[in-house]
Parts: structure tokens; C-alpha cells; sequence
């Protein structure tokens, strides 16, 4: 009814990105005041980058989610003391000081967001998405998340089925244990990874069957 | 303060723009920017100030600019603020490259400082503290969340005051926001995870099979008795 | 709607901008978009559905576009809902006049008309109504403000759900702007304006020596028979 | 502690007003469909707006007011039904067809808005100036009038002093009956309309003293 006409998507990420040379100047000028006052060193920002565009990704979540579908007692260790199981996987550092996993059950799907900014759980799932981080995703997932995963996640949560929405405003960082998708039980943990999606993990999506495109979300 | 990055539930802001593959960084300068704010950080800027200063944008700018120009913001704002830099230092070195955007940026090299940040990042920076006092509430708990409405910075999201939630779980206690932001100390208190009834938070007309979870610091809450119960009458 | 519209007690907007003097209309543009709403009110486009397309604009347009442009922008989409014009109609019209932007507009006098629309401003169009329903509230009741989030248009603003405040006059009955915005008719009910201590609204820390008064639809208000009263607890 | 940094003000109507093409090109398709069509006459544009330009507009509050001061009789009708006693100046019509004047004492100190759009009372104000119907004065009136009041609009309301705040949420539109200036007792009826500003009637300020400078709000 409120949304009859077509908005944009604020701010237009999709659209090819060039970047504002103000924005330009404004990040070198920082940066090089910050270089000469030594507060920066010229090696910090491709090796702080390289840790999150190499390193540390969704890929880490995955392995602990492939873990707990696995083996039942990381699984336990991984409900009780996520912070723990995953030091195990050698998992663990900023922005995932303190965690939580939900899991996801036949009666209960569980989505996270923050919608005062942006906290994620780096360690895990790497940093957020662009849609993650921006208000509209922020300001409709509290408040009707069956709406929201039906109309723009091709992700149908049935009627019956209880949505926990966790918005992450403390130091907590939550993160989600998906279900194992029936008909994988007789895979490996190493071929379960694969199937493990960034989404999944968040709540936006469900893992991948093996039988999934490539692209799945 | 009560900004529009509270925005959870407020409608009209379009499509999330669900995009299935996307660079880490759409940009160099935000690779940059990212990576600056430890250093800028650990240089005296604390998280929570961090965050107040993203607030502090204007909504407009908050609401249409990329994710990496509000730390951009906040970092600029909040090292002149702790006195690292001056607004006139930002303001000609900006223009300097602007006139000539290929000027090269000094060197300087520090192998072992760039490790330094990248073993912080490894290790993380925990805000949970020890405290004396022990958590008032259980889970179980019935609680109010209180109508505060500060000047500064709260990690109070604005959909929940006022509403009536169950305590779901103690996290122990944590740095409070409210006053670190503002150098007034950590003053760490008690986290609780409170769960909320769909219809308590969005009224008649919300999806019954809800639950809204939000973490409240013990300063946020007051108990319920179970007795009294007045906002009953919203739900008839 | 739940949306940035509904502004009442946001912070971070910035100054005011006073003008000591400014004219009546900044551009002539202007002039026209305000004449233009009444014959293009009248082909029927009513009053709440005129003030809802407004807050269909995307909140960064609402938070940053000339307040005509707002107008502007609910008589498009307005008048295409109507079916008065179509989306193309204006896309195709709008692209001729940026291309010659000089080109004549169509003459079609009718000094009657014109007079009309003028006779019509002069003597208003009441949004009163008689019905038989007694009002349920009488001044001095106490009451309590539903926590009501409709998808569609509403005049219950967001910083007064919820919250406690005391009749303070009853004004007889008017059109429903929740229905009639939405072509579900006139459905009149009685209005009242309420008034409301300020800490109740704003918590612990508002000025205790204001008192903020709005005027509600019948449906927004539930009855508060004070004897009951767990809120009591917001204030300790 | 919060708008420790200036904000700029937006919209930026204090600025050169260079109209955007875009917009200019909407209006006159808008314009020419509506003239088309028959909705719109030729005429319409110059009769609507020259009533508000001419002849409607804050003078007509203003002589309402200064009656009141002068005739005790026609401010009890103004206070009790100002619809009618606005009429018998001749004063009514769109945005006036239901009226509550609110009187200013030494006790209280009203002041009006409309938070949710821009509702005010046209026949005895004319159109609302642009600060009155853009963000930032709505938002922060509601919340906290006085230092409002103080920071930018130069009027002191003593912290003794209640300050009610009338948001017009329904088709009811207020506006204040401000206190006679003292030492102004002696003047007539026309001198005393020169004194009332458009402010005092919204209550964002006072009226004039006769040895105010000419521009004062």
C-alpha cells in the first residue's frame, strides 16, 4: 500500500561505482596526515586489507558450521561456547569477541542484523555485504522479516514456522547454525563447506544442496 | 541521540539492493579507509566514539553516501576532536589533492606496526569487563525497557522503548556505550539478551510468529512485578 | 507508514534556517505547483491521499528536495493513480520541455474556472462531519495512545504511541485520513486533542514545564481507568 | 553534545535558488497536461496565487489580534469560536475551517507545528514560511521548545514559564493569541495591527514595541 511506486536503492551501490574525487581527496589527505604524524605505517593498508580479502571470510563459518553438522559434540561446544569451539579451528579476533549461535530448527528460523550500524561477526563471516550495512535492510527486518525474506531473498520461511530476528546492539555478535540440507548426510566435512553460504549463516538464505546452481545464495 | 541510524522499522527506504556477488571494497579508497580506522583507533579514538560520530551526520548524508564515507566522516571528526589533527590540517591537504590528485603520499615504513594491528585484529579487543555487582535480572525476568531518550550517544534502539520484553539471557558485563563515547569512562554494567512478543513491539498488526531479540544494558531496564500492568489496555 | 515524515523529536537535522525575510515563492516553479493543486485536488485527488504520496517520497528526496518538489512529486504519482495521466504522458511531456525548454504551454482560458477555485479556497472545505456515535472521551479523561504502525497513511505520530496523556478538548468528528488516503471512505470519527507531560513523552530528562498537545482520532485512544498502572515503573 | 560540529542547513533554501531543470521541465508537463486535459484554466495560476500573495496572509491574524486586545467582547468570541469571529472581519476559508486561538499569559507560552507535514492556518497566516515546513523545526520543537526558541528564534521563555506546544495532527489549526506588549495600551486598533507579527501568531516570537527596529520578528 506505502510502496506502490518503485523507489531506488539508497545508496546506489549497484550502479557502476565512481568514485566521488572530493571522497578521493578527502581518504588521502587523511591518510597522508596520518603517515606523518606516525600513527600510519605505508605497509598497514594492504596487509589489514589482505587479512579480510584472503583470510578471514564466510569460509571460517563454514567450517564450523561443516564441523557441527559432523560432529555432535563440536556442535555442543559451538552452541555453549562459540567463542571456544571455533579458537579450536584456530577461528577467533576482532569483532568476535563474544558470540552467539542460534540454530536454526523444523520450528525455528533465526536472522541477524544491527540496525543502529553495522556489527557482524567478523571472525566468521568475514565483513558484512553492502546491503547488510545499508538502512533498508536495517529498518525492515524487525519488522517483517517473513515479508522481506519472501520478497527479496527467494528465501520462503512457512507461516508456522517462528522467525527469531537478533539485532545485534551490544558487544554480542550473533551468527546463525543453519540446518543440514536433507540428503547431504552422507557427505564430508570438507564437501559440506562447499555448500555453506554467507547467507545461510546470517539468515538471509539457506545452504546449498549439491544439486544447487553454482550461484546460490 | 535520536538519529535516523535508529532505524530499525522505519519504512519507505526502498529495496535492500540484494547484490549475489560483490568486491570486499567497491573502491581503493575504501580499502583505505577501512584499514586506517585501527591505527586511527588505537591512536585515541575509541569504538563507541566511533560510532557516535557516524550519528552525527547529517541524515541526508547518513542516508545517501557509501557505507565507507561515514567512517571517513567520523574518523575526520573524531581525530580533531581528540586533538590528532586540526579541521585547517584536513581541509588544505584535502584541496592539495584535490589540485593534484596523483601527488604521491609520504612513505613510511613500519613492517613491524603494520603486524602489530594485523595481531590486534587477530586477537580482538574484548569490551566484557569483571564487575562487583551482580546482574539484577534472570532469565525469565519480565522487564520494561525505560523511554530514555539521551542527547548523546545510546545503544537504546528507539523501536523498543517503552516496550514490555522477557529476560532471555546474561552475558555478564560490558562497557557502557553512553558514557564511553563521550570520555566519561567505561562504566561497565550488566548485558542482558531480552526477547520481545512481535505485537508488544509493531501493535495488531504484526506476524504473530516473531520474536524480536535486542541486548539492553541493565541501565536500560526496569523490572516488572507481574502485578501492575496498565499498558494491558494496549492489547485490547 | 513509519516514515522519516513523522519527524516529531529526531535530532541531528541541523539549524532551522530562519529567514527574517524570504518570498512567498522562491522560484516560480513554485508558484505554479501550489496553484496547480487545487484544480488538480478537485479532478480528484483528495486531501489525505495528496499528503500521503508525499510520504511515498524516498526519505532522502523528502529530506533534501524544495518543499514544492514534494507536491510536485504527489501530483504525479497522484494523478496516475487516478488515472487522470499516465506515467508516460509525463515522462514523454517532461522530456519535450527539457529538450526546448521555451516551448509554449497550451492556452485554454476559462475566467470562471479560475474564479471557482477561488471561491472554493475562500471558503474552505471542512473535513467535519455529523455522526450519531457519542464520543467516548470527555476532557479531563485519561488515556493511553494505541501502539498502532499502519502499512498505509496515518496522523498518529510515532513519538506519542504508546505513551500516557489526559483529554483536553473534544472537537466533534472528522473524516478518517487512515481510510480515505486509501479510498476506503470518509469513515468519520470524533477527534480529540490530548495533552502530555513531557517527561511522560520524553523521558527522564525533558523539560518538566512543557506540555506537548496533539490531536487524535477516536481509534488511536484507549481509555485509562487508573487503577491500574504498570508504567508507574517507567518513572522510578 | 551531539551537534558539536555545524550541520548544514537542509534543505538549502538560504542559498542562490537556481531551480533544478529537471524539476522546472516536470512542472510544465504537469502543467500543460493538466491545461489539456481541462483540469487546469490558463487564468488559475495568477488567481490562486495572487490571494495569497495579496490578499491573504499574516496581516489578517493581525488585525484579529489587535481587536482582541481593544474589544474584550470580540476576543471571548475569538477565544471561544474564532471561526466565527474571525468571520466577522471577513477572515476564513481553506485551513481555517476549524480554528482554536491559544492564549498566551504570563503563566504559559504557546507555540505551534505540525510534525507530520505542514498544516497551518492559512486564512489568518497566509502560507507557512519555509523553515515551518521543513525537518529540522519540526522535529525539535515537539521535543525541546524552549532552548529551540532560545537558540534560534532570540525569544527567552523564562524556565518558570510552561511552554505548550500544539502540533496540528487533525484538520484543527492553531495559533496564538500573544500578550499585548506593555506601554502599548494607549495606541489604537491600526497602530496596534503594525505591532503583530507573523511570529507571535505561530510563537516563535513576540511583537513588536513601538521602538522595535522595523524588521524585528
Amino acid at each position: 500500500m506505502s510502496t506502490d511506486h518503485v523507489l531506488p536503492v539508497r545508496p546506489d551501490y549497484n550502479a557502476d561505482p565512481t568514485p566521488d574525487p572530493v571522497v578521493v581527496a578527502r581518504v588521502k589527505a587523511l591518510e597522508s596526515l596520518l603517515l606523518e604524524k606516525g600513527v600510519l605505517a605505508s605497509e598497514t593498508v594492504d596487509r589489514v586489507a589482505d587479512l579480510y580479502e584472503k583470510e578471514v571470510g564466510p569460509r571460517n563459518g563454514a567450517r564450523a558450521v561443516a564441523r557441527a553438522w559432523t560432529d555432535p559434540d563440536f556442535k555442543q561446544r559451538l552452541l555453549a561456547d562459540p567463542v571456544a569451539a571455533c579458537a579450536e579451528l584456530g577461528i577467533g579476533g576482532m569483532q568476535g569477541e563474544d558470540m552467539v549461535v542460534v540454530e536454526n530448527t523444523d520450528e525455528v528460523h533465526n536472522v541477524i542484523v544491527c540496525t543502529l550500524c553495522s556489527c557482524y561477526p567478523w571472525p566468521v563471516l568475514g565483513l558484512p555485504p553492502n546491503w547488510y550495512k545499508y538502512p533498508a535492510y536495517r529498518s525492515r527486518i524487525v519488522k517483517d522479516p517473513r515479508a522481506l525474506l519472501r520478497g527479496e531473498f527467494e528465501l520462503d520461511v512457512p507461516d508456522e514456522k517462528t522467525i527469531k530476528v537478533w539485532d545485534s546492539s551490544a558487544e554480542v555478535r550473533y551468527w546463525v547454525l543453519p540446518q543440514q540440507p536433507p540428503g547431504t548426510e552422507g557427505l564430508s566435512e570438507e564437501e559440506l563447506v562447499e555448500l555453506i553460504t554467507r547467507d545461510s549463516m546470517i539468515g538471509t538464505g539457506l545452504p546449498r544442496t549439491p544439486d544447487s546452481p553454482a550461484g546460490a545464495r | 541521540m535520536d538519529g535516523v541510524h535508529d532505524i530499525g522499522g522505519t519504512d519507505g527506504l526502498g529495496p535492500v539492493g540484494y547484490r549475489p556477488e560483490e568486491p570486499l571494497f567497491d573502491n581503493p579508497w575504501e580499502r583505505t579507509v577501512f584499514a586506517m580506522s585501527f591505527p586511527a583507533m588505537a591512536s585515541g579514538l575509541n569504538l563507541d566514539a566511533f560510532r557516535h560520530g557516524i550519528e552525527k551526520m547529517h541524515p541526508v548524508d547518513y542516508l545517501s553516501s557509501p557505507y565507507y564515507e561515514h567512517w571517513l566522516f567520523t574518523m575526520e571528526k573524531g581525530l580533531v576532536e581528540t586533538g590528532l589533527l586540526t579541521e585547517e590540517e584536513l581541509r588544505a591537504r584535502t584541496q592539495q589533492f584535490l589540485d593534484d590528485p596523483s601527488a604521491p603520499l609520504p612513505q613510511r615504513s613500519d613492517p613491524a606496526a603494520a603486524e602489530a594491528i594485523v595481531g590486534f585484529l587477530r586477537s580482538g579487543a574484548p569490551a566484557r569487563r569483571e564487575i562487583d555487582a551482580k546482574p539484577a535480572f534472570a532469565p525469565g525476568d519480565r522487564v520494561l525497557v525505560r523511554n530514555l531518550h539521551p542527547k548523546g550517544h545510546t545503544r537504546l534502539a528507539g523501536y523498543l522503548r517503552g516496550k514490555r520484553g522477557v529476560i532471555d539471557a546474561v552475558h555478564g558485563a560490558f562497557v557502557f556505550p553512553d558514557t564511553h563515547a563521550h570520555g566519561l569512562g567505561e562504566q561497565p554494567q550488566h548485558v542482558y539478551t531480552v526477547r520481545f512478543d512481535s505485537v508488544e513491539v509493531w501493535g495488531p498488526g504484526a506476524d504473530p510468529r516473531t520474536v524480536n531479540h535486542f541486548d539492553m544494558w541493565e541501565s536500560y531496564l526496569v523490572a516488572l512485578d507481574g502485578d501492575t500492568d496498565d499498558r494491558a489496555a494496549l492489547d485490547r
